[in-house]
């Protein structure tokens, strides 16, 4: 992943994301060795508190949590905690922005519903 | 005129630390060059010129060389030699001061019963002293004596000679040479403290070698006349 | 936080060496104005002559004087000059401050008048060698000098230009501080030289210094002049520029 | 602990004031970045905080000790600039080694690295380096000397883009290693706010804000439409930055002070909202004039 620097989104707000897609992929188990902030840090080219930030946001929601003296680990429910998060605030807000979006074009919620699963079927097996 | 005289050794000492000045600070910027006559090269070409030059200074013959005399003669010192020349009553009195060297002897035999000595020198700085001897051996001795405490005592390019010509003994000043002298000085710094003799060039205002003598002895048979004074016996 | 001891003095040693090799501007600017006063003093520092009935006589004296009387000058100048700007701040580059830097300074400028001394006093046999090969003459007469007046002659040309250095640098500390001074100064001299020109044909200052050093005799005198007065210039330069800022 | 403390700290030239009343402190450890625009006083104040210049009143305090003249913190402590002039004698190697010799810390292995993967010949003088080299060349002095406290001012000057990705990686990965208290004055913020950890904003010699970079991201906010919206909904807002696009439409910066409910009210009257890059946010704090250059042509 490069780090988009363009301000759209707070780069340890990516951080935490890109650690939680690692978690979703299956890239790191539950009870596995996070990355330090400081791997992180090297690994993104960003400073060492930034993503440090990045995980404390994930260790604060229960995705991780910390060992003292040994680092931070991720939890047995880690990726249930991911999937439900992004379900109710991604995904919600996506929906809230499409229904927005969909007011001013003038497009009736039927209309928005079948688009929906219109997309649906072309990306049917994507993801999960 | 006489300001400028005043100020003119100045205004040379403040032109020449003026160009000191130039020259130090254009050198002063030390130019690292990668490859090759570096200013490095010179600093060490700089140093083997010094150091060459001092070995080979310190091996010269410095047997040739002359020294400065210790204790170099004023006037009155010098005075007070042709006094006691003047005054000497026989060789032995000659012999015996301190200031006199022999410088060169001669022994030349005679015959005849009448002998004049001429000198092409004006008898400034020489003095010809004649004795009789008591014996009747037909030998004229000459004796040069000059005063060793001056800086020219050897005897070459500036000796006298003598020459018997039928009876005229001929005493033959050396003849007007332009003599060059190199004289290594020893640093300001470094008689400032030692004792060492300066060079002065007040040992020149006596003439080169100081009063010097001609000592001439002959038979007593022998009459003698010329340029010559008499030491009685 | 602790932070390690400085060792001051050790400091002062690094930096030491390591103007022992930076400022090598000191050595080319030493090496040009000697070979310089060899040039001036190839036909001899001084030359008369005596002419009488009979002889005359030429003579042409070889030394280092005028090299030394050169010497001095660069000890001046040089001096100054690693006052300046592009000198002052190299040692700013890394560890330092004004003390340890003035004293650094200070044994640099020892060094460099050691070689300096030493050097001078070789420069008189080059010409010596050059005149005893190369020129005519019908007498060489050499002043006598034992090893150890050739030592102690080396030692006191080596306080002379060390002195020389020590007056440069404050001088150039002087400047630094102020660059009014660039025209004050040279007018002080200036002016010094031409004071007592009227009754004493040679100005007062330059004899009250030939009086003190130059005049005198006694070794011990001198070298405690000697150190007295380098004391004296350098305590007052390391005053003067231990309030100073360092401008890059 | 504190690295460094100032507390009303002014420095006067005569009777220019180059910085005046500053006060902050730096912490141990941290990447510092001091942005301002040219005369800000940056320098000044860096080179006080090195102790080359002296405070004129108030209090500096570095590593707790006044930095004025001092061995201890010099030797803590170095400062990189693009005016360093090392002594002409020395060549690149004997220069890190002179320096090698001067900091406890310094890595030659390290410089050596550095030095070959830049392409620095040992031979070389610092005086025949391009500028970009310069600044290369004094960097990696900066970073292999491994001081508690290393000062960068303006290390980038001359170099080129890659060279500065390079140089800013390189100062990350060693500061991973090695943590140690680092400031960077720059202008240019836009290439190193990811390195950061604070920012320290100045504007006309005194400190304008000094905040984690983190905070500085949400400090404000941009939203952007129809002028007539956005004059109203901007009077009880503190406006950073405004800018006229087109006829009809404004650009503002607001502080970000704005709820959820704020922004889907913003959403709903058709105003675009976006983040604000800490770079364009340091621009707009730092402008002498809230139009910026455009209000130099638009007076009439």
């Amino acid at each position: 992943m490069i780090i988009n620097s363009d301000g759209t989104k707070p780069i340890y707000v990516q951080i935490a994301e890109w650690l939680e897609t690692e978690i979703l992929n299956g890239n790191i188990q539950a009870d596995e060795k996070m990355y330090s902030q400081y791997q992180l840090a090297d690994i993104f080219n960003i400073n060492p508190a930034t993503a440090a930030k990045g995980i404390s946001i994930l260790a604060n929601e229960a995705i991780l949590y910390k060992k003292r003296g040994l680092g931070t680990f991720v939890s047995i429910d880690a990726k249930q905690i991911i999937l439900t998060k992004r379900k109710d605030q991604t995904l919600k807000k996506l929906v809230k922005d499409l229904v927005v979006e969909a007011e001013h074009l003038n497009v009736s919620e039927s209309e928005l519903i079948q688009l929906i699963k219109d997309a649906g079927k072309n990306d049917e097996g994507d993801e999960e | 005129m006489t300001i400028l005289t005043t100020f003119l050794p100045i205004l040379i000492m403040i032109g020449l630390v003026g160009v000191c000045f130039f020259v130090i600070k254009k050198s002063f910027n030390f130019k690292r060059k990668k490859r090759g006559f570096g200013t490095n090269r010179f600093l060490v070409g700089y140093i083997l010129v010094l150091l060459i030059a001092t070995i080979l200074f310190y091996v010269l013959p410095d047997d040739e060389f002359l020294s400065v005399p210790k204790n170099p003669l004023g006037w009155s010192e010098l005075e007070q030699i042709q006094n006691n020349i003047y005054q000497a009553d026989d060789q032995e009195a000659i012999d015996q001061m301190e200031e006199l060297d022999v410088v060169n002897e001669w022994s030349i035999p005679f015959q005849k019963d009448e002998l004049i000595i001429s000198s092409t020198n004006n008898g400034e700085y020489i003095f010809i002293l004649a004795e009789v001897k008591s014996e009747m051996d037909n030998t004229i001795e000459v004796v040069h004596y000059a005063t060793n405490s001056m800086l020219l005592k050897r005897n070459d390019q500036i000796a006298y000679d003598v020459e018997l010509e039928n009876n005229t003994l001929n005493i033959m000043s050396p003849n007007p040479v332009n003599l060059k002298l190199q004289h290594f000085d020893a640093e300001f710094t470094t008689t400032q403290f030692s004792k060492t003799a300066q060079f002065k060039t007040e040992y020149f205002s006596f003439g080169i070698r100081g009063p010097e003598l001609l000592y001439i002895k002959v038979p007593n048979n022998v009459k003698i006349t010329g340029d010559v004074e008499f030491v009685e016996k | 936080m602790s932070l390690p001891e400085i060792n001051t003095w050790r400091l002062v040693r690094k930096q030491h060496a390591f103007k022992l090799k930076s400022y090598a501007g000191m050595y080319t600017s030493l090496m040009a104005i000697q070979v310089i006063g060899m040039l001036f003093s190839l036909g001899g520092v001084s030359s008369g002559g005596v002419s009488g009935d009979e002889h005359s006589i030429e003579f042409r004296t070889y030394s280092s004087n005028v090299v030394i009387a050169f010497t001095f000058l660069w000890a001046f100048i040089s001096s100054i000059l690693i006052t300046t700007r592009a000198y002052r701040n190299d040692d700013f580059t890394f560890v330092t401050n004004r003390l340890t830097s003035n004293l650094s300074n200070l044994l640099f400028l020892l060094s460099a008048s050691v070689i300096a001394g030493i050097t001078s006093i070789m420069t008189g046999n080059v010409n010596k060698v050059i005149a005893y090969f190369f020129y005519e003459s019908d007498y060489i007469i050499a002043t006598d000098i034992t090893f150890q007046g050739l030592l102690m002659g080396t030692f006191v040309t080596i306080l002379y230009i060390f002195a020389f250095a020590a007056c440069g640098y404050l001088v150039g500390t002087i400047v630094q501080f102020h660059k009014l001074f660039i025209v004050v100064i040279p007018t002080l001299i200036i002016g010094s030289m031409f004071i007592g020109t009227n009754t004493h044909d040679t100005s007062l200052l330059l004899v009250w210094i030939m009086d003190t050093y130059g005049k005198e005799t006694s070794i011990l005198l001198f070298v405690l002049k000697m150190i007295g007065t380098v004391g004296l210039l350098f305590l007052l330069s390391i005053t003067l520029s231990n309030r100073m800022e360092v401008k890059q | 602990m504190n690295v460094i403390e100032c507390k009303g700290l002014t420095k006067a030239y005569g009777r220019r004031q180059a910085i005046r009343n500053l006060s902050f402190t730096i912490e141990e450890n941290k990447i510092t970045g001091l942005i301002g625009r040219n005369g800000a006083g940056k320098t000044t104040l860096l080179k006080v905080i090195a102790g080359f210049f002296r405070k004129t009143s108030g209090e500096v305090h570095v590593f707790s000790y006044q930095p004025f003249n001092n061995l201890k913190v010099s030797a803590n402590m170095i400062f990189i600039d693009d005016n360093i002039t090392p002594p002409t004698a020395l060549n690149l190697q004997e220069l890190l080694e002179s320096a090698a010799s001067f900091y406890n810390n310094f890595d030659m292995e390290l410089a050596k690295r550095l030095f070959d993967y830049f392409s620095f010949h040992p031979k070389q003088t610092h005086q025949s380096l391009s500028k970009g080299m310069k600044s290369t060349f004094n960097v990696i002095v900066g970073l292999a000397a491994r001081c508690p406290l290393t000062i960068f001012d303006e290390p980038t000057t001359g170099m080129d883009s890659a060279v500065r990705r390079d140089f800013y990686r390189a100062l990350l990965k060693d500061y991973i290693e090695h943590p140690r208290t680092i400031i960077i004055s720059s202008h240019l913020l836009d290439e190193m706010d990811d390195m950061l950890e604070d920012i320290l904003l100045m504007k006309e010699g005194q400190v304008l804000l000094h905040s984690s970079v983190l905070d500085l991201q949400e400090y404000a906010i941009a939203v952007s439409g129809n002028k007539q919206v956005i004059s109203n909904w901007t009077k009880t807002k503190e406006v950073l930055y405004k800018k006229d696009i087109g006829v009809g439409n404004t650009y503002v910066v607001v502080r970000n002070e704005l709820n959820e409910l704020d922004k889907q009210q913003a959403h709903i009257e058709g105003l675009e909202i976006s983040p604000v890059s800490i770079d364009d946010l340091s621009v707009h704090l730092t402008s002498n004039d809230k139009g910026g250059i455009d209000d130099v042509f638009t007076r009439d």
